[in-house]
């Protein structure tokens, strides 16, 4: 294993502790119980907005701390869910006496120790409503399973979520509007490499050098199925079309894109991605309304990309230009 | 059958040993369905139990399965920290002190873990080697029952998964033994050979 | 080779592409010659400030385009110099009439492709002048050889001389403010990995599993010496060592420190790396005043990472803070 | 030894082959002291010169090198992009026509090169290959000129670089054959051989 890390035990503690000596200005790191915090937090009389998952996927969760977007973030270890009593200690951290957005991902492990936390706050008399996203269209829905899994479309609710409770929208409306945010938004993954877990020390997967995972979660997962490797156009057509198919998509939607980069993939790629994703978008007459290009939603250092498409309405086009400055994601101040 | 407060924490002391020794080995069933944690997330849920209850172990059996229960959740994370944090949560609330049963202590912690992760049988979940376990305990005792649930592990191999990550594989889950069926075999396995009567 | 890529030939070409769609409100790309310039390029009465090289270094240059930091950006097939007639298209497209500052990078092929590219802009009446940024104290420094290689310190003096010139800096103060932050500023990288350049198909080193390569360039160079692999803690400290000890660095000078990843090591270590760059300073008593973590110069896939120092003085930190607005960096607007 | 405006286009015609040829094996050398591009960028400009003049080669020689030098200008980048084009666009000035002095074209050149590269024999470049090949070609014609291009190619071998990106490597440039000294050897070769007098 080949990684910039002391102790492998030791990584998420060391790693949050460079982010909090990195951005003081925007965010706090708490130890123990292990959450990030908005440096101002509680902003007195605003409906809070935290979301939290396992590490590794940087910037996502504490990159997206600060103001325009999450009050707090809970960071488990890597790829493995926090805490009940991190996300309590959180919550609490976030309310400013209008209640708390818990935005979770649709992982087991991740629904079942917020829906802990949440049965502490509410013991504790702090109002949490709970929005689980599951937008990965690579995993078939069912009533029998756990669903589909929570992917890129996180990003895009944290932001839209956090510039609304910014405004003053109180937490009914949040839930709601993430709900919608959650219907609305789609993602497709893949994999042109396995990822390493650092206290595994070898990569979860083998993939031949001819070969690729599609439809990849973002824990190392191995995908839907492996296919031989394909040129960057291939690809993303595949991945837009089972994306497009699912919601569906219709010509005339206007959409908010993401074209997110797995860790391992530089930028150089990620923008020929991104025009291969509008040249198909304007053959089936989708607008990109906004786009965000990069690495948000990662799986350590594995290389590949995945997709997002928002059907967006007026209200998240507005929220979306809202100003947001976080360690991870900046624009507008 | 009942256990004593010391052969409680002779199991529970027994169990950290056992996820040491068997990280890698859970890690890797994970990894093959998963994202290769599950021994990793057993051992420090457990290690820090041991830490625990070296530090200042309660005087009660209740109380020791309550801090087991509040460690395990506050450690674990992922799924089986609320699964196995809720087994020893129910369980410390079935334990009557001095001694316990332990039927009555798999009974509510296997009762637990369904509640928690609402899976069935055949979802090649943990609960496939507990619930057979639990059968087996009742007519056969603690042997019986690590038996039944080792042979519930294994069963898990052909099973395709309907819960946790694995399911999210579709048919290629089919064909690995599940890393929680695992670890629970290996909770019962021990508490058969710690506790010996 | 597992890239997200079409016909390695046309990489540079499709992910400029990509480039211009995603950030049409910040630049154009224009091709044949091919150059990336400001959406409002040029600012009248402005003094232009522009770089270029090889590509494979996202987001640098073509990243850094926009106001408060570069007017225009030549990029070069993938770590190949741009080419004169590059250069000079993108030198006529940045000029608002008060010349315009070559910021050159000290490569063989970048040197002589930007003298011949003055000649021609001489020859055409616009007035250029050209600092050559050599700050990567791997290389031993020499009379008799092409000197040091620039690094990390261009994407500061970018920054820097970017917002001076957006503050009506002219020409001549520019290529002074360059020279000093040059002066100033040190550099040291190194690599996990090899990168794989698109057109060679293959890794350009090969690199044992408990090896890593000290002192690296941003072109798959190899470094000054191979070692065995070791933390994060002991390479930052000989990395920062190497640094300090070359300018030299003093007790109380303040700095702007950048942490920057080669291309594919992830966020979660950059951040666990620059916790340890802090520690070390705080050692030495050398105060960070302002930082940089993430990918900003890179070398395609490669896992590793830089690390910069700047000695920095007031009207450095007082421009280091000024707006920046680009698709790699923003702040303050 | 004059050679002719079809035999100029000959062997740039050639050149275009063999540079295709030899672009992994110049690439392979680049990639142990550079940066794994010398074999691209040369098949990349003189297969555009090849395009450029197949569309419109110009009258004379002069302008024939005058041409050839544009493109490779504008199409090679990196130090070599440089360095060959101001060796074509040297050799045109010194070209007269109709017919072309070799001696002359090869003098004009290579001193181009020195001057743009500001190298010194030794440096372990494209002079160590160039100069030799010119001295040869005083007395002893063209083959004689391959010749010592050959042997001072392999003589970078040994060379500490101290120029050029290899040099970056210090101790660690010697014991690998200079990339540009392996092109500029081909170029000579290959005049030898499509000039045959
Ligand atoms: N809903 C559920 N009910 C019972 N057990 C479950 C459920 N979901 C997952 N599990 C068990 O949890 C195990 C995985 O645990 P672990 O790897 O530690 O958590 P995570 O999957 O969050 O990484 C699975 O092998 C399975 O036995
Ligand atoms: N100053 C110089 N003078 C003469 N030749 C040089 C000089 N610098 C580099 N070269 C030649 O250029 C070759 C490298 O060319 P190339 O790889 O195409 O450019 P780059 O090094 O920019 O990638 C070297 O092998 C060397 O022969
Ligand atoms: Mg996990
Ligand atoms: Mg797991
Ligand atoms: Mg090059
Ligand atoms: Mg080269």
């Amino acid at each position: 294993m080949k990684k910039l890390i002391n102790d492998p035990g030791d990584v998420v503690r060391e790693s949050l502790a460079g982010l909090a000596a990195a951005h003081a200005d925007i965010l706090k790191v708490h130890f123990d119980p292990t959450y990030v915090v908005r440096a101002d937090a509680p902003v007195k009389g605003k409906a809070g907005v935290i979301s939290g998952g396992g590490s590794g996927h940087e910037p996502m969760h504490g990159g997206f701390v600060g103001r325009g977007m999450l009050d707090a973030a809970c960071p488990g270890e890597v790829f493995t869910s926090p805490t009940p009593d991190q996300i309590e200690a959180a919550t609490r951290a976030a309310d400013g006496g209008a209640g708390v957005l818990h935005i979770v991902k649709n992982y087991t492990g991740d629904i079942m120790n917020f829906e802990m936390a949440a049965e502490l706050c509410q013991a504790a008399g702090i109002e949490v409503r709970a929005v689980v996203i599951d937008d990965d269209v690579a995993v078939k829905d069912s009533l029998y399973t756990a669903g589909r899994r929570g992917v890129g479309t996180t990003v895009l609710a944290e932001k839209i979520c956090g510039a609304a409770a910014e405004r003053g929208c109180d937490l009914a409306r949040l839930e709601e509007l993430c709900k919608r945010v959650n219907q609305n938004g789609r993602s497709m993954g893949m994999a042109l490499t396995s990822c390493t877990v650092p206290a595994a020390g070898k990569p979860t997967f083998d993939l031949g050098a001819d070969e690729m995972e599609m439809g990849i979660g973002i824990h190392g997962e191995p995908g839907r199925e492996r296919m031989p490797l394909a040129g960057a156009r291939k690809i993303v057509e595949r991945m837009t079309q089972a994306i497009l198919s699912d919601l569906p998509f219709r010509a005339t939607d206007r959409t908010i894109a993401m074209v997110n980069g797995m860790g391992g993939t530089p930028l150089l790629e990620l923008y020929l991605v991104y025009a291969e994703l509008e040249r198909v978008l304007e053959a089936a007459g989708i607008g990109i309304a906004r786009r965000l290009v990069g690495n948000y939603i990662t799986s350590l250092d594995m290389a590949g990309c995945s997709i997002t498409l928002l059907r967006a309405d007026d209200e998240m086009l507005e929220l979306w230009d809202a100003p947001v400055l976080t360690a991870g994601l900046r624009s507008g101040c | 059958m009942t256990v004593t407060r010391e052969q409680m924490l002779a199991w529970l002391d027994a169990l950290a040993g056992v996820y040491a020794e068997n990280k890698e080995r859970l890690t890797e069933l994970d990894s093959a369905i998963g994202d290769a944690d599950h021994g990793i997330n057993m051992d420090r849920g457990f290690t820090a139990v041991k830490a625990e209850l070296a530090a200042a172990a309660p005087a009660d059996i209740r109380g020791i399965l309550q801090k087991v229960a509040t460690v395990l959740i506050k450690t674990v994370g992922g799924a089986s920290g609320p699964l196995y944090g809720t087994f020893f949560l129910r369980a410390a609330a079935a334990a009557p002190h001095p001694e316990m049963d332990i039927l009555a202590f798999l009974q509510a912690g296997v009762e637990g873990v369904r509640q928690r992760g609402k899976a069935e049988p055949g979802d090649k979940t943990m609960l496939d080697a507990l619930l057979p376990a639990l059968d087996a305990m009742r007519t056969g005792g603690l042997d019986a029952a690590a038996a039944a649930a080792e042979a519930g592990m294994r069963a898990t191999i052909p099973m395709q998964a309907r819960k946790g990550r694995a399911c999210y594989l579709g048919a290629r889950s089919v064909g690995h033994q599940d890393p929680g069926a695992t670890s629970a075999w290996l909770m019962i396995k021990t508490a058969a050979e710690t506790w010996r009567l």
